[in-house]
């Protein structure tokens, strides 16, 4: 549906020349649209290409963004980008998982897929921002963990499992925005957070559909039903309480048109903000470790 | 079925006489025949033999399949079970949970995937907790996500070392994000664990892959395996389909991994109670008998 | 030399007009020309323009090697010297050590291999160090070593964010084991300055080797460098001979280094007081004039 | 000279049947060559292929030694060796460089030159015996740490760097032991101690002899000369302070003949231990750090 959406939007640009009018029919056509949506088309709009990608989420909420390089151990993973700004006039530490939109791009960024030195220079960045009791935003969109041979040499699993423990003893405030995809242990890695907050059209799940398929029903084609029982959409994960926020978001298939989306999500990230940061470091881990400590803890 | 013993939820029943278990403790060597063909080195092996080394091959000490309370039964000197008995939930009502559940079940004759104890060793008591791969591959649900946090609770309360074997396939799909979310329910565990300076050993058995893997398995002060076991957060699978192409020799295995820095040391299962034991001295855990 | 204006060894000179120092700031490029073969890319380059681009060449972006003096001078708005007077010491009376020192102090015009200064950027008031590789090739002896950690307590001490700006060939020889000493002193230094919580930037000039890349230059809350530096910590004869092979293309450059997630970033000069200026601002120190 | 004790200290076993006459006879002559012994002399007695290694230390000194392996991070770098036992009663970490006495062994163990990944699986453990409040015990032999591309590469200054900035730091006694070879910043890295102990003919240099000949003369064959004028002798560095304690050294060239050695370093790490295990945590790490600081800052 949502090619077909674009394709309605295409064809509404080349016929209408008034700039007004042209607004009017294109969110009629969004709206129409939009209220039909399924997990699928989510999923579809999660990975969109002309979706902005962590980076422009990064720029457009963050001030003066100063990117860092490096896990001081062994590379600097580009698929994770991350670095210190401002939040309005509070400096934080951004974390960001790194897509491409072209094919050169994402292969230089892996896809947005981490190695083991991605996270690394993750939780040294955290670590940083903890010293310098800097509040931490990760954005999230990343099809999961690099499943290579030598991710796994360099400990894959080891790199996730650290990241996880040490995010959550962190003594400074911690939101993630999940932006696109957000998929298995890859985006828990980056996500272990006193809020979560995933824009409307963006999904977390515990593999990819494709994955998901491919384990349950030994067929990765069959993806799309996947979609429809895994409960990938922020909806869905917002009533389980996995997710504290959802970022209303008019569809897009542009960077400009995803203004309000941006703005929204800033409005919604200094409010969150602000109410952390009133709590004590102490208060900040407690919460954070007794969330995680209680979901799918009832019998 | 460990916890047909019990009274009620909440109640630990103290099990001292072992023969009340009625289900075989092994699985992997069908009881009927007296020799064996080894998956190791494929010869045939006499059974009793293989049991002797605690279900280890004589030719090629390949480490059998062993069920977690076949684990408890070799390592321990006595113990009791701190599980609380699992019931069925469906977290996002994943079509077919149930029934794939009960299938888990009857084919395994456990309730689920893990056993979770307390006990002894050489009179050194600590905290055991060992995945059953018979029970959905020891894929790690809610119900597991929670039982390996209490028993980390369990143990930090009461001062007392804790170990535990995994074996797992990963996350348990049915229950979607949930399952996802015991990767940092089980870490935060370990992480409040560590807090009260007592010895998290963790030790991983064949084969132990994905969301285990990527959580507490990983965070043991000690980190052990035994030889040979699949080790890794991705499945060789989706791996070969990534790069398109074969994968190393050895790759994800217990060398692979302790040569590459992620293993202390790898221990075969006829050492590993003396090894254990050691390691609990040299922490300063003591024996309670006199 | 810029020791001159003081009175007395500990008393602080406070220079606020630079026209009183006399020695020329850059050597590299020598003032009796008007043009200058760039070491970089080997074309002649007017003197004029290689100043203006504060020592960098307008056809390669090649970075002339630069004093601490002209570092200072080109970095902050006005500082103040806080070293003290260096004073001849042969700890292991190494033979000939002190005439290699004086000829040192003639050759380069230079006390010793270092600057230190409480200075402002911006009206943002910090401690800024810089080696001088013209003074026995920025070897960190024991009196670098000292300043070195003078400086940090200096800046500890005042709560101030501290830059390091290092250039070296690594330990001095002639002060044997108490040059290797002053890794730990210095590395010392640096943690229980973390401990004040205030920033330290270090940043890594052409070359910086051995003993100070393997010790407090590598210790930075940022890490940066100039383009095409070179860093290491074994000498580029020494891994030659070990490994009986030529070298891979850019080994040991700070792009290499970046690239090998050592380097928070490369920083051309020009950009440097811009890009310090930024981070002091994030790290929350304000300007102090109003 | 030692070349030429060892042969007639092997022309005499050849002849001298009777053992209680042998004995005295090698005691004579050890004692007449070991009073004349030079800078020179120590070194090959320091880097003598017969002299006990590292993991001879251990294990003639720590009981029941358990071996672990890895920094969890890249490699277990087989130049460290590390673990845990008991010295006496008391449990401790270990730690040692790893030389081999054959060609073989050496290639193996890198001949005893760590990489990044030797100094991280060294921190690493040190981090844990600090968790568990053990002190720990290095025993260091090394000709300083390896200079190859993949070293530098994974940042062999950085990796030194840390190691000496986070062995200041920690909370629990640390003693080094130098028993042969200790050379340069990959020796430093394993020996930030409250107390450092040199067997009386190991050395502990800037840089080893030859390249120090080479840096300072451009020629290395000038190495003899070098010893002369380093200072590297644990009787100099014990004269500069640098050293706390040097153990007298019956002249040996087999495990067997080391065994007074041992007896005599046991004793000495023992009592050290016990007067720095009366100390608190913040004592220890003060004076570590002090004793540092002061190191050649008199001016
Ligand atoms: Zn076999
Ligand atoms: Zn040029």
């Amino acid at each position: 549906m949502i090619r077909e959406l674009e394709e309605r939007l295409k064809e509404l640009e080349g016929k209408e020349k008034n700039l007004r009018l042209l607004r009017i029919k294109r969110r009629r056509i969004i709206s129409k649209y939009g209220s039909k949506l399924i997990p699928y088309d989510r999923v579809q709009l999660a990975r969109h290409e002309k979706r902005p990608k962590a980076k422009d989420f990064i720029e457009n909420i963050i001030v003066e963004p100063m990117f860092f390089h490096g896990d001081r151990l062994f590379a600097d993973d580009k698929s994770i980008i991350g670095g210190i700004g401002y939040l309005e006039d509070i400096p934080v530490t951004f974390i960001g998982t790194n897509k491409g939109r072209t094919l050169e791009e994402n292969v230089k960024y892996n896809f947005g897929m981490p190695k083991p030195e991605g996270y690394r220079k993750a939780l040294r960045l955290m670590k940083q921002a903890e010293k310098f009791n800097r509040p931490i935003i990760t954005f999230i969109d990343t099809p999961g963990a690099y499943p290579g041979v030598d991710a796994e040499e360099r400990g894959q699993g080891e790199a996730i499992a650290r990241n996880i423990l040490e995010m959550s003893r962190l003594e400074v405030p911690i939101i993630s925005v999940f932006t696109g995809e957000g998929g298995s242990g890859g985006a828990l890695a980056l996500s272990v957070a006193n809020r979560i907050i995933m824009m409307e059209n963006s999904i977390f799940s515990i593999l990819s559909p494709e994955g998901f398929a491919t384990i349950l029903w030994r067929d990765g084609s069959r993806y799309r039903e996947a979609t429809e029982v895994m409960k990938l959409t922020s909806r869905e994960l917002y009533d389980y309480n996995i997710v504290d926020r959802v970022i209303e978001e008019d569809i897009s298939f542009s960077l400009k048109d995803f203004e309000n989306n941006f703005l929204r999500l800033k409005r919604a990230i200094v409010e969150e903000l602000d109410g952390l940061m009133e709590k004590t470091s102490h208060e900040l881990v407690l919460e954070r470790q007794d969330k995680y400590r209680k979901i799918g803890g009832e019998l | 079925m460990e916890q047909k013993a019990k009274k009620g939820r909440s109640i630990i029943s103290i099990i001292k006489n072992l023969r009340r278990f009625r289900k075989p403790s092994i699985r992997a060597v069908v009881p009927e025949r007296l020799f064996e063909k080894c998956d190791g080195c494929g010869e045939l092996v006499s059974k009793s033999s293989v049991e002797k080394r605690l279900f280890t091959c004589p030719e090629c000490d390949y480490h059998f399949n062993i069920s977690a309370k076949a684990r408890m039964d070799m390592l321990l000197d006595e113990y009791t079970v701190i599980n609380r008995l699992p019931r069925f939930t469906n977290p996002i009502d994943f079509p077919g949970y149930k029934v794939k559940y009960r299938e888990n079940r009857k084919k395994s004759g456990l309730k689920e995937g893990i056993l979770g104890v307390e006990g002894y060793i050489e009179g050194i008591r600590l905290v055991a907790v060992s995945l059953d791969n018979s029970f959905f591959m020891g894929s790690m649900g809610s119900y597991i996500g929670e039982e390996v946090a209490r028993a980390f609770e369990y143990a930090g309360k009461r001062d007392l070392p804790i170990l535990v074997f995994s074996t797992s396939g990963g996350a348990r799909m049915q229950e979607g994000i949930f399952s996802l979310m015991q990767m940092a329910k089980t870490s935060i565990a370990v992480d409040r664990y560590g807090e009260t300076r007592n010895l998290y050993i963790s030790c991983m058995t064949h084969p132990t892959t994905g969301g285990v893997t990527a959580s507490f398995a990983s965070l043991g002060d000690v980190i052990l395996a035994e030889p040979g076991a699949l080790i890794g957060f991705a499945g060789a699978r989706v791996i070969k389909e990534t790069i398109k192409g074969e994968l190393p020799k050895g790759f994800q295995r217990a060398e692979f991994l302790r040569d590459r820095g992620f293993l202390d040391d790898i221990v075969h299962r006829e050492h590993m109670r003396d090894y254990i034991h050691r390691l609990l001295k040299l922490h300063g855990y003591r024996s309670c008998r006199i």
